[in-house]
């Protein structure tokens, strides 16, 4: 089903269906999270990235022009990186555990104690957020100092600048 | 290959699939714009690679409730909302950079910037 | 108490100093925030050097929790040596910055460029102080985002485009860092660097590490400009605000060098998997590819800026063909060659942002005659190119030196006369600066006689002076890297 | 912005749940799954939302320009003050169990803090980009 999205993404020329594709894409990202149990995931994915990029896509859209030249003549070349970049990663996951099998290292190592215990330290059965903000909290500061830098980004470059520059 | 390892390992070839779009994409498209949605293509296949084998098949959601005893792994989860704020952090500064280039340049087809670059050298 | 807290704070001071610095919005008050904030930083960096140096390792648990479960800040040797080199160079730009940026950078947006470079500094000493894998990501990002803004914020358009391609490669190579990371989570289970190193012999599947290494090599390599992957850099230190390139060339690249050394030794290292697999051949060739194109290309730039730039990323290939070494000595030379590249590199384009505020640009039709319109700024120069080259007495021979003692030992005689050779290549492009600064006549574009402004000149001088210093004295900076290159390969 | 009657009434009815949710997403985040991003991005959609509907200027009534300027530094200030709290009472950076008397308490306490912390940067990021991009267009017209 993605598969279909994103060569439809790749053909399509007219830049604001590829960002409607693009929000769809995100809906379907976020439905398939869902099935894989990650359910906060599911629900940032769905209002993060479907929701406000394809805002600011389309918005950015309104300012830029939504039409697109002609595709680049000469395609082989990335497509050969593409190949090549299969070629590694296809290698890379054949030694990877099997899709759910409770063996896998993951589940052994760390996680146990998070979900184990987590309850009794943090108070919050949510343990997706009691890792976030407690266990991994300092992950989560830089992640606001992430969103704040683009504000701040945003902000620098577009504040209108009185004389022309 | 047994079938349960193939069934294994589907989702990782879900994966690979969509990053090599996403990166095709980026690498073979002039658009600006047309880049970052790659770009974000890109990102979004790394979440699968992390949450796919995440999921035990008999457990649910990693909320701690009474009659539930297998949990699917927490953390790709913390790790992968980290990752899609800075998919869009990064997807804010390039839009912000494309409408400055479209100002400056008054294109976003890369090869038309190009050769507006190797004019006379204005804009000094 | 809070010589304890060192760590987190060393972070946190230039993190906390961003929000304050837009919510001050005026631009003096936000420069003054970020000089203080770059300097308790830079001198809580020495603190921690000390304290290393007594200690060993210092480690720091974020929030109390013990470290495979919470993230730790881990400080050894290596760490303290290049936090020492990124806070100081911060320290050193900042009072730079002031006048420097007010000519380039519009008003309006004067405050909000400190508040990113108060991010980039964090970021940056975020990634080397860090023992967390995502952690370093997280750090990764904040610190690409803000350099990607200081970019864009160059008076020249094209600075929008360097700034906008640089955006795309970087954050393919920090994607492609995180999916080494996912991988090698899913061997492991542990994200804790130390952790990490301790479990992977015990893994038994080989094809997925070996995948893992290839794509964290290639992701850290996209923001290493190495040979290959360079072509953001020359764009991007050439139109960048001069002061924003000073500190980019000396720190950016640096701190990525930082983490393919934390990588390769202290991870792949421990791992027997890696022993059949040529990383250090491929990379021994990469570098060496990497120094001979690097520098003749850059003789042939009409932009002294674009010259360094392209001197750079042969520079970052000396550092390289040290760690592809993989021996005592040679490992050695590829850390202090980070330090020297850092200072001389950092000391030529603070040099060149005056000559660009008087001139307006920094291209070689400008640079004639600059001998006399700007005696200090030219001879200092002079003295960096100088160190560049790896003449005795400067900074850059002692780095030279150690590489050379490296390729000795390895027994292989091209790698020595390969770097003899291409010092003769440096000679080259810095003999073309001399010849324009000093033997023209001052042409049509050269600026009027009068030097640099003062907050301009002592900042470069004292880097310029640093070169001459620490290639005298080589205790700190050669000691620093020896008990760093010894951990290292004591790690294997 | 021309003035469409369905919209307007649907969007009267809609923005308050909107808003709502927001609300019952970032204090659920403990229980349920959301938390400080998703509550942001759901405020900051529904003054998106109203700024589309009822126009710009409508909105920046509603959200004047400096109250979100000082929101986006001011959530990691927040964020960042309860690490440096976690110092000044005597625990590592980011230690919540010394935030009160009982460690579990402080933990719930810490993580409060903390996820408004970040509700209050992203939607007033979210909100600042989109007035940068609207705002932007609205001159462009004129300029």
């Amino acid at each position: 089903m993605m598969a279909v999205v994103t060569v439809g993404i790749i053909v399509q020329r007219n830049l604001f269906s590829v960002v409607v594709l693009a929000g769809v894409y995100s809906f379907l990202m976020a439905t398939v999270l869902v099935g894989l149990d990650a359910v906060d995931v599911a629900m940032t994915e769905a209002s993060v990235g479907a929701g406000i990029s394809t805002v600011l896509l389309l918005a950015a859209l309104a300012l830029v022009g939504g039409e697109e030249a002609r595709p680049l003549i000469r395609p082989w070349l990335p497509l050969v990186l593409a190949l090549v970049v299969v070629g590694a990663l296809v290698y890379g996951t054949l030694g990877l555990p099997a899709f759910s099998d409770p063996s896998a290292p993951i589940h052994t190592h760390v996680v146990p104690r998070y979900l184990n215990e987590g309850l009794k330290e943090t108070g919050v059965p949510n343990i997706v957020t009691a890792v976030l903000a407690s266990y991994r909290g300092y992950d989560t500061l830089g992640e606001t100092a992430v969103v704040f830098t683009a504000g701040a980004g945003v902000i620098a470059l577009l504040r209108r600048v009185r004389r022309k520059d | 290959m047994s079938a349960g390892a193939v069934g294994g390992h589907y989702a990782y070839w879900v994966t690979v699939f969509l990053m090599v779009a996403g990166l095709y994409i980026v690498v073979a498209r002039g658009n600006l714009v047309k880049k970052l949605i790659g770009l974000s293509i890109f990102q979004t296949s790394v979440y699968l690679l992390y949450i796919g084998p995440g999921k035990l098949i008999g457990g649910t959601a990693p909320i701690v409730a009474e009659g539930f005893r297998v949990y699917s792994n927490p953390l790709p989860h913390v790790l992968i909302l980290t990752a899609i704020v800075v998919g869009v952090a990064t997807l804010a500064l390039g839009l912000a950079l494309v409408v400055r280039i479209r100002e400056a340049y008054g294109t976003i087809e890369e090869d038309e910037i190009l050769d507006r670059d190797r004019e006379p050298r204005g804009g000094e | 108490m809070i010589r304890a807290q060192l760590p987190a704070l060393l972070v946190v001071v230039p993190l906390l100093a961003a929000p304050v610095i837009v919510l001050a919005r005026r631009a003096a008050l936000a420069w003054a925030l970020a000089l203080a904030a770059s300097w308790s930083s830079f001198a809580i960096a020495i603190a921690l050097f000390l304290q290393v140096r007594a200690a060993g390792v210092v480690s720091y648990a974020m929030g109390s929790w013990p470290p495979p479960w919470g993230i730790e800040y881990r400080i050894d040797a290596l760490g303290a040596f290049v936090l020492v080199l990124v806070a100081g160079m911060g320290a050193v730009v900042a009072p730079y910055m002031r006048r420097s940026a007010a000519a380039e950078v519009p008003g309006e947006r004067l405050y909000l460029f400190y508040a990113m470079y108060m991010l980039c500094l964090a970021g940056l000493l975020g990634i080397v102080a860090t023992g967390d894998a995502f952690n370093l990501f997280v750090f990764l990002e904040i610190a690409s985002l803000s350099t990607y803004v200081l970019i864009a914020l160059g008076r020249d358009r094209r600075s929008l485009l360097a700034a906008f391609q640089y955006l795309i490669m970087g954050t393919i190579g920090a994607t492609f860092y995180v999916i080494g990371v996912g991988l090698l989570y899913l061997m492991t289970g542990t994200l804790n660097i130390a952790d990490m190193a301790a479990r992977l012999p015990a893994v038994t599947e080989t094809r997925p590490l070996v995948a893992a290494a290839a794509f964290v090599t290639v992701g850290i390599s996209l923001k290493l400009a190495l040979f290959p992957l360079h072509f953001w850099l020359p764009n991007a230190y050439t139109y960048a605000p001069s002061a924003v390139t000073a500190f980019l060339a000396a720190t950016a690249t640096k701190v990525s060098v930082y983490v393919l050394l934390r990588y390769f030794f202290t991870i792949f290292g421990a791992s027997p998997a890696f022993a059949e697999v040529p990383f250090q051949e491929a990379l021994l060739a990469l570098s060496a590819i990497a120094i001979v194109t690097a520098s003749l290309v850059a003789v042939y730039q009409p932009d002294m800026k674009r010259m360094l730039a392209y001197s750079s990323v042969a520079q970052i290939g000396y550092i390289t063909l040290g760690i592809a070494m993989a021996n005592r000595a040679g490992l050695t030379g590829a850390i202090v060659h980070l330090f020297n590249h850092g200072i001389t590199k950092g000391a030529l384009f603070l040099l060149l942002g005056g000559v660009a505020m008087r001139a307006g640009r920094a291209s070689f039709d400008c640079l004639a005659g600059l001998g006399r319109a700007m005696p200090l700024t030219s001879f200092g120069i002079v003295i960096g190119g100088l160190s560049l080259i790896g003449i005795p007495g400067t900074a850059g021979f002692v780095s030279k030196w150690y590489l050379v003692l490296g390729a000795i030992e390895r027994g292989e005689w091209w790698l020595a006369v390969l770097v003899v050779g291409s010092s003769l290549i440096a000679v080259a492009y810095v003999w073309r600066f001399v010849e324009a600064a000093y033997l023209q006549p001052p042409g049509p574009a050269s600026p009027r006689p009068g030097e640099a402004p003062l907050a301009l000149l002592v900042p470069a001088w004292l880097l310029v002076g640093a070169c001459v210093w620490f290639g005298l004295s080589t205790s700190f900076n050669v000691g620093g890297a020896a008990t760093a290159g010894q951990l290292l390969l004591g790690a294997r | 912005m021309r003035s469409y009657l369905v919209l307007r009434v649907v969007a009267k009815l809609l923005i308050p749940f909107m808003l709502l949710f927001a609300l019952y997403v970032q204090f659920h985040g403990d229980f349920g799954p959301g938390g400080g991003f998703q509550a942001g991005v759901i405020g900051a959609a529904a003054i998106v939302f109203y700024a589309l509907i009822f126009g710009l200027p409508a909105a920046k009534q509603l959200a004047p320009e400096w109250i979100v300027e000082t929101m986006v530094a001011a959530g990691v200030l927040l964020y960042a003050g309860v690490g440096v709290a976690g110092i000044l009472l005597g625990g590592n950076y980011l230690d919540y169990f010394v935030l009160d008397h009982d460690p579990v308490h402080g933990q719930h306490r810490g993580i409060f803090w903390v996820e408004a912390g970040v509700a209050i940067t992203v939607s007033g990021v979210m909100l600042k980009i989109f007035y940068m991009f609207a705002g932007r267009r609205r001159d462009a017209d004129e300029g």
